[in-house]
């Protein structure tokens, strides 16, 4: 292992990559290099022992059940949402409704808050560096409702401007609806001056916390947003879980999502009354190990030194940063000056795919393409980026190989 | 008639005879099959506390300033769980039941056997008890 | 323990239990005896295994990644598309849309499929003994729509009356959605025949697969349904992941369902266009994991004499069946001359939480209650059942104790 | 000119030198490098594939009844993919086309390294190869 970097005294990166198993693994032989957290983080071993337990010592259908094994699963499940809610600082369990992921959190409120407020020639703002996940959902909603769906620009650092906003924010903005933290770009973007401005309107806000959990720490009532989306598998949790906060005045005058066991509290065929909130919300058997397994994963995050993990974390996007902007040809995408442990960068002449296929042969893991932001690429006129995305178990060797090896990719690839 | 935590230890002590969770669940079915069932008259809907898979029908009184409770339900261990608490709250004035901690139902090693579900339907049954205090206290303030 | 009672020589129950270990639990110090397979099964070793392996060793989010992992966990969850198709019998791997679970599946064609094709003045059609999975979705729709809901009642053995099925069938019905088996009831519905009636009429037809998963085979062609929703989790599988399956030439026509990644193709602020089916149905990143242990669940299944099976699970139901007839008191519900491995029941004068509970405290699991299908309940005039419901690992020995403790519970409960 | 068969083992026994990913995968970038491209005015969108992260270009022309064809793209890899490709279909008869069952693909082991989604984006090559040669036999028929 190369000696070139020393790792930071204050965070022991060694002993927390033992947490990790997957980090020992070595694809063609290699040592495995894992940035690819912004798609997907790796997870500790206590989330998967926590999925071990749960299915081979107390797995049953939760609620309602009286037996020993209901009431074990019951608990643990319930004790999750309290758990979610001091994560992201809510002020009440029953804000927080558990969704697949992002994408369905904001479906929900799209399909129900937005259905309910949003009608024929309103308007519904997002940013010009969005996912998809919180455009579709929005642009399906404007079209459903006859609503125009606007579009806060960006600067070309992948910054947005807000100098105008106040002219996005009129008499028929219904919904904001934006990310914290950009996938793409890295971009952290300043969501609480954002709402407090459509909030002096009465607007309220969504916020996309998909890459936002995943680094530090969120405060939803310090942000003072309406609604917060986010996956666990991006923040140390399992697939297929995920979390929806809302406000409670506004959940409770929403209508229900889906329909089914858990939501309602009486079915009749002449009439059905809906569940309390956020029982409203969550039709059918729960996802139940996942919610567990999300458990152990926010427990991991209590027990992490947060503060030094996230400044861990800054180091290696500045000294990945430095490193890549000394070699020719290569350009970073998203240049804002708050920025997560997020880095895209396009090799002049380079297909993308090409160059992050070469770092493949050197097991070294990264995503390519457009990051599910189309919109951004086409914004900086480019088919596609590499993208580097550091969580607090990489290193700073890592990133010393990694630079080397998109040298040799470059020296390889070029015409 | 014993305070309110003596009531509550005595009622600690007796379950510390048993062990196992059969066995406190066989005496609480015995305490619920021994409370006397509430008249057809009292189970109104008002009087309703509508829990998960048991309806539960509280009925207060008051006379000489002390609270009288009564209740019923159509499952014998809710019954019995009512009894414990008509045992520790009713013949207490309105002050002492809204001041009421009922340390006892954590010291008998009960909740550890029911899901917090169902434990809510015991939290109801208090909160209505102490609801119904509030009332009083007022009606006689 | 017992011997009264020999399992089956065909099947080696003995050997079947060692790939459970949750069976192995001993809740109160007491062997665990878990009846409540129709709420949730229990997972095999395999299944839990194949959860550990992907977050130990390949978990990365899938598609559009060029790197080891990423292409490791695409390759196993795309595989299991196909196994899917197998197991159920499709036609086309397209066919099979990866949901949370059986609700989720109905309210995708719900609101999809519904909404486009369900319009004022029409009808859908349920039976008298749907969970409130198949009821909700529908009455929502029915009351954005102002259609109606009608329904096909059941006679007092809780089978579906038929004779006057034409009836129901008008040129008003839009979408019939029938459960293949009642999970309160233990009825098996004569599907294929409802479904020759409504096609007759070119009315489609959706079935609540749910319970019909867990027992023996289904397939999906030779019943000739439309649509068939089902749960992983009531079949071997993890919680948070199930399948729907829907004819090809009508999936291509709905509209999408949820909006966000992976169900574009490309996406602008102008226009964006849908990704092709299933993907079309599958916003956002999907539950990767559990997807691949479902696939472990269906390989269980595989290897199982599923023949063998079935027929241990109805000699399970016959048993305990006749042991539970002869005593006094003890009404059973339910009572269908094709029954799945359900026996439901009521104890005259005894509230069936109590009894519940009283069995939970000799550590055999059951469900107590209206079991999510609150209009059977009030068909057959009763707060609740008790029920009890077996899975191939169950055994005799289990079921003489269990009605042992049965009795004992009248004796001790009995006013 | 080799037969197509024969062509693939050619192609099989030059990768047979390569044990490694990185061999593999910087031999086919060297073919990619080596082919020529396609003058602009062929990269219409009617010759287009639109692959995941690639867009290929193909044309196809016919000589003396064989079929010669061409190909581009913004991925040097794809082009070496294609590269090898061309060497064993192009020049071919629209039957020997129609009928190749291009077992090399799996004997040079690519497929190993490309998830199932990549390997489409190869297998939608092919397809539309055959297509072409489909559209020549009936025209030349
Ligand atoms: C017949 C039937 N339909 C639908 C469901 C709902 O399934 P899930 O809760 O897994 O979505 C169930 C399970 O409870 C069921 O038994
Ligand atoms: C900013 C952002 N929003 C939304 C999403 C969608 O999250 P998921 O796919 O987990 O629903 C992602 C993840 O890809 C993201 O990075």
């Amino acid at each position: 292992m190369s000696t070139t970097a020393n790792t930071t005294q204050a965070f022991d990166v060694v002993s927390i990559r033992r947490d990790f198993p997957v980090l020992n693994e070595q694809p063609y032989g290699k040592r495995l290099v894992y940035f690819d957290n912004a798609a997907t983080s790796q997870k500790p071993t206590a989330v998967i022992q926590a999925l071990v337990d749960y299915y081979s010592r107390y797995n049953a259908n939760v609620h309602r059940g009286v037996h020993y094994l209901s009431q074990r699963a019951s608990d643990a499940f319930d004790a999750v949402r309290g758990k979610v809610k001091e994560f992201i600082h809510a002020a009440n369990e029953r804000e927080i409704i558990f969704v697949r992921g992002t994408t369905e959190g904001i479906n929900l409120v799209a399909s129900t808050y937005g259905r309910k407020n949003v009608m024929a020639g309103d308007e519904v703002l997002v940013s010009a560096m969005e996912h998809h996940s919180n455009i579709v959902p929005w642009q399906m909603l404007c079209e459903e409702k006859g609503a125009t769906l606007k579009v806060i620009p960006m600067n070309d650092k992948g910054e947005l401007i807000l100098d105008n906003i106040e002219q996005f924010l009129n008499e028929k903005t219904k919904i904001v609806s934006i990310t914290h933290t950009s996938n793409s770009l890295g971009t952290i973007n300043p969501v609480k001056e954002i709402i407090k401005h459509a909030h002096a309107k009465g607007i309220p806000v969504m916020v996309d916390g998909a890459q936002a959990v995943a680094h530090g720490s969120v405060d939803v009532q310090d942000i003072d947003c309406d609604f917060f989306a986010f996956s666990a598998h991006k923040m140390l949790g399992p697939t297929g879980i995920g979390g929806l906060y809302g406000k409670l005045h506004l959940l409770e005058d929403m209508p229900p999502y889906q329909g089914g066991g858990e939501m309602i509290s009486s079915v009749s065929f002449d009439r059905t009354t809906y569940n309390e909130v956020p029982y409203k919300f969550e039709a059918g058997t729960p996802n139940i190990a996942d919610v567990i397994a999300l458990g152990a994963a926010i427990d991991y995050w209590n027990n992490l030194d947060r503060e030094a993990a996230a400044k861990y974390e800054q180091e290696l996007l500045n000294y990945c940063t430095e490193k890549l902007s000394v070699i020719n040809g290569l350009r970073i995408i998203g240049t804002a000056s708050n920025k997560a442990s997020v880095i895209s960068f396009v090799l002049e002449n380079i297909n993308a795919m090409d160059a992050g296929m070469y770092l493949d042969t050197k097991a070294i893991a990264v995503r390519t393409g457009q990051h599910c932001t189309e919109p951004v690429m086409t914004r900086f006129c480019i088919p596609g980026t590499i993208r580097a995305s550091f969580m607090f178990y990489n290193t700073k060797e890592e990133i010393d190989f990694f630079v080397e090896q998109v040298e040799k990719a470059i020296s390889l690839l070029n015409p | 008639m014993l305070g309110m935590l003596q009531t509550e230890n005595e009622i600690v002590e007796d379950f510390e005879l048993f062990e196992e969770w059969d066995e406190k669940y066989q005496y609480i079915i015995e305490l619920g099959q021994k409370l006397p069932a509430l008249s057809d008259e009292f189970k109104t809907d008002d009087r309703k506390i509508k829990g998960c898979q048991s309806s539960v029908w509280l009925h207060a009184s008051v006379s000489d300033g002390k609270i009288i409770f009564k209740a019923d339900s159509d499952s014998t261990f809710v019954k019995g769980e009512i009894a414990l608490l008509i045992q520790v709250m009713s013949g207490r004035t309105p002050e002492e039941i809204i001041k009421a901690e009922l340390g006892f139902i954590d010291r008998i090693g009960l909740r550890q056997h029911m899901a917090q579900t169902r434990a809510n339907g015991l939290a109801s049954m208090i909160k209505q008890m102490k609801l119904y205090a509030v009332g009083f206290q007022h009606k006689t303030a």
